[in-house]
């Protein structure tokens, strides 16, 4: 697979400008997934220049084919704009009443943490949902549901979240007591950043031996991967 | 009792039951040899309920069907053919395969879907981040309900779950003869082997459902016996006093539960 | 300007699918603009026909590309997509895509009758699966990708069911027509209960033998079921 054609759609899903930094925590991190083939690991340290040079070909690429829209290297990160002389159809494109958005799964199942759990970091969100909420955050406080309500005790003084008043309203709830199921969802738990000054070793905690052991002859069919068609 | 309630649901219905009997014999269903498949159907149900296990009752009706065709087959042609046609003048074998034909296909476009669906999930849509222009659209309100979060809600439970177990959340692939070897070995070394011990190392559903075939083809082929001490008491599973040493190649079928097709 | 590049800009920016209704509702409004120029008034009221068939277009060129996106219609909206083999890089950029748990064998199976059948009654369902579908129904519905659609003219009136947008979605179809080897299934024929008045075993009627075509002609009539030795 072509490294350009991986950048492309890296930036062509992104919902802002990519940085080759920011590129290449993402290779980084694409290798860390549990079911990381060879080429997604073989990626994983991939060198700065190799990525310019890709993301040059790849503007060149768009240059030469001519479409609406083009790759773009602005302030150091990379994105896809669209060609100016279709702007009075795209101004018309924002201005059309949307049909009501559904709110995505990731916003819900965001929203659904930061409601149950309130006050809470940005941390313990992506603790509990297992990825980045960076860009969900975004939309739900545009949309007003969530709001900054203070800052964490804790080391680096992260912001807490909370719902705002917006987020009842849309819900017909009449305050977070009438939250369905709450029980359920307050009972993960979530590790709470050190409150005191850490000492060196605390992340080195282990798992306790019984939680690697394998019934025996088993493990090694588990890796066949995808079920019989 | 509640540890071998290892329901029949194996199998989707009676219908997904002939469809393996059928792929074992590795005939086109058309050719299928219906009074032998009676016979094999039956001898399924017998073993389920000396296992106590629940039998839904549209293996029943199926099995009584299955009877009614064979009963029908001993009778000799020239007796059959006005007597036995039943009320709407359809051949109720003929009736069957039609039906083993459509549900096959309907099962086989199943798995399409399967494979749409799985690859739906590697498939993302392009969000752009929003255009500036000014003086933008009020925000449109969300079309979510309570239950939309509620929903959510129990995603990340499951989730949650499953990423924070040790267990694998990929299907084995465990063949029916790996366990009927596995089964044999345990009772060389033992004299007798709980039921519920049986299952106690499983990882998966799937692992549990080709245990448990394994079980069933070694005591169709007479090799293992199982028994209650008491009522209600825990099935015990021993090998068969006299046994007769059968080869367990040629008959054990390799299967992946649940997709017969 | 190329009405197909207009729409793939329009494609390219928008926050959601857009169906043929919305495009033509953008053009009207582009056209209204104060600064609308002689192009943009010129596309004002748009055919339907023309923009699908530069849609299609559209489709077809990004198709032939062969770069790491698609143009794609689903559930008759048109949108970009990237192709599935970029997925591991993406799910390290976005996060894995939150979708709901995969659907068990029995609901696939249920939702393919359904699908290839609609509308039908459960009792037409189970007629074909060969089992109950209670629970397998209340499970399609809960997911939204099954709804009823109406009620049958028979007695008892039971309820129709059908395939939802949803359902579309899910799998990412353009429509019914899209379903893998729609003719074929369709073909066979199931008798529908009778639409007019009828008796009490409306529900049991069965196909006669006939309706199921053979590869053979004769085949019924021999002893393909063999007394056993």
């Amino acid at each position: 697979m072509e490294l350009k054609y991986i950048l492309e759609s890296l930036l062509f899903s992104a919902q802002k400008p990519l940085s080759p930094a920011e590129l290449r925590e993402v290779f980084a991190n694409a290798a860390e997934q549990e079911d990381a083939d060879a080429t997604v690991k073989s990626l994983k340290k991939i060198k700065e220049g190799e990525l310019n040079t890709a993301l040059e070909q790849l503007a060149q690429d768009h240059e030469a084919a001519g479409r609406s829209y083009r790759v773009v290297c602005v302030a150091g990160s990379w994105q896809f704009v669209t060609q100016p002389e279709f702007a009075p159809w795209l101004k018309a494109l924002v201005g059309v009443k949307a049909r009501p958005t559904r709110l995505s799964q990731p916003s819900l199942e965001t929203l659904a943490i930061i409601a149950y759990r309130q006050p809470l970091t940005r941390a313990e969100i992506e603790q509990i949902r297992g990825v980045n909420v960076d860009g969900v955050m975004q939309t739900l406080m545009e949309r007003g549901l969530v709001e900054a309500t203070g800052r964490a005790e804790v080391v680096g003084r992260p912001s807490l979240y909370g719902t705002t008043t917006l987020f009842l309203e849309y819900f017909g709830l009449k305050g977070l007591e009438d939250l369905p199921a709450a029980d359920e969802l307050r009972k993960i738990v979530v590790v709470k950043p050190p409150s005191s000054p850490v000492t060196a070793d605390a992340d080195l905690a282990t798992s306790p031996p019984e939680q690697l052991q394998m019934p025996e002859g088993g493990e090694q069919k588990s890796e066949a991967g995808a079920p019989a068609a | 009792m509640s540890e071998y309630k290892v329901k029949f649901e194996v199998f989707e219905g009676p219908l997904d039951l002939l469809l393996y009997l059928i792929k074992e014999e590795e005939v086109d269903i058309y050719e299928v040899n219906l009074t032998k498949l009676a016979t094999q159907f039956i001898e399924y149900i017998e073993m389920m309920r000396e296992f106590d296990l629940e039998i839904a009752g549209e293996f029943l009706v199926m099995a009584s069907t299955l009877m009614y065709i064979k009963s029908r087959e001993l009778l000799p042609v020239d007796q059959r053919a006005e007597t036995e046609e039943d009320e709407e003048g359809a051949d109720p074998r003929w009736e069957l395969i039609r039906q083993l034909v459509e549900y096959k296909k309907f099962k086989d476009v199943a798995a399409q879907l399967q494979v749409l669906e799985e690859r739906q999930e590697g498939i993302f849509p392009r969000v752009p981040g929003k255009l500036e222009f000014e003086n933008t659209a009020p925000v449109p309100k969300p079309d979510v309900s309570i239950f939309d979060l509620l929903n959510a809600v129990n995603n990340v439970l499951k989730r949650f779950e499953k990423r924070d177990g040790t267990r694998d959340i990929f299907e084995d692939k465990w063949t029916v003869s790996e366990k009927i070897e596995y089964i044999i070995r345990i009772l060389s070394s033992h004299e007798a082997i709980r039921f519920s011990e049986l299952f106690e190392d499983a990882m998966s559903r799937s692992e549990v459902v080709c245990t448990f075939l394994a079980l069933l083809e070694l005591i169709r082929l007479k090799q293992l016996i199982c028994a209650q001490s008491e009522d209600f008491g825990e099935i015990e599973i021993r090998k068969r006093p006299t046994s007769v040493v059968v080869p367990v190649a040629p008959e054990t079928p390799h299967l992946t539960p649940g997709t017969s097709s």
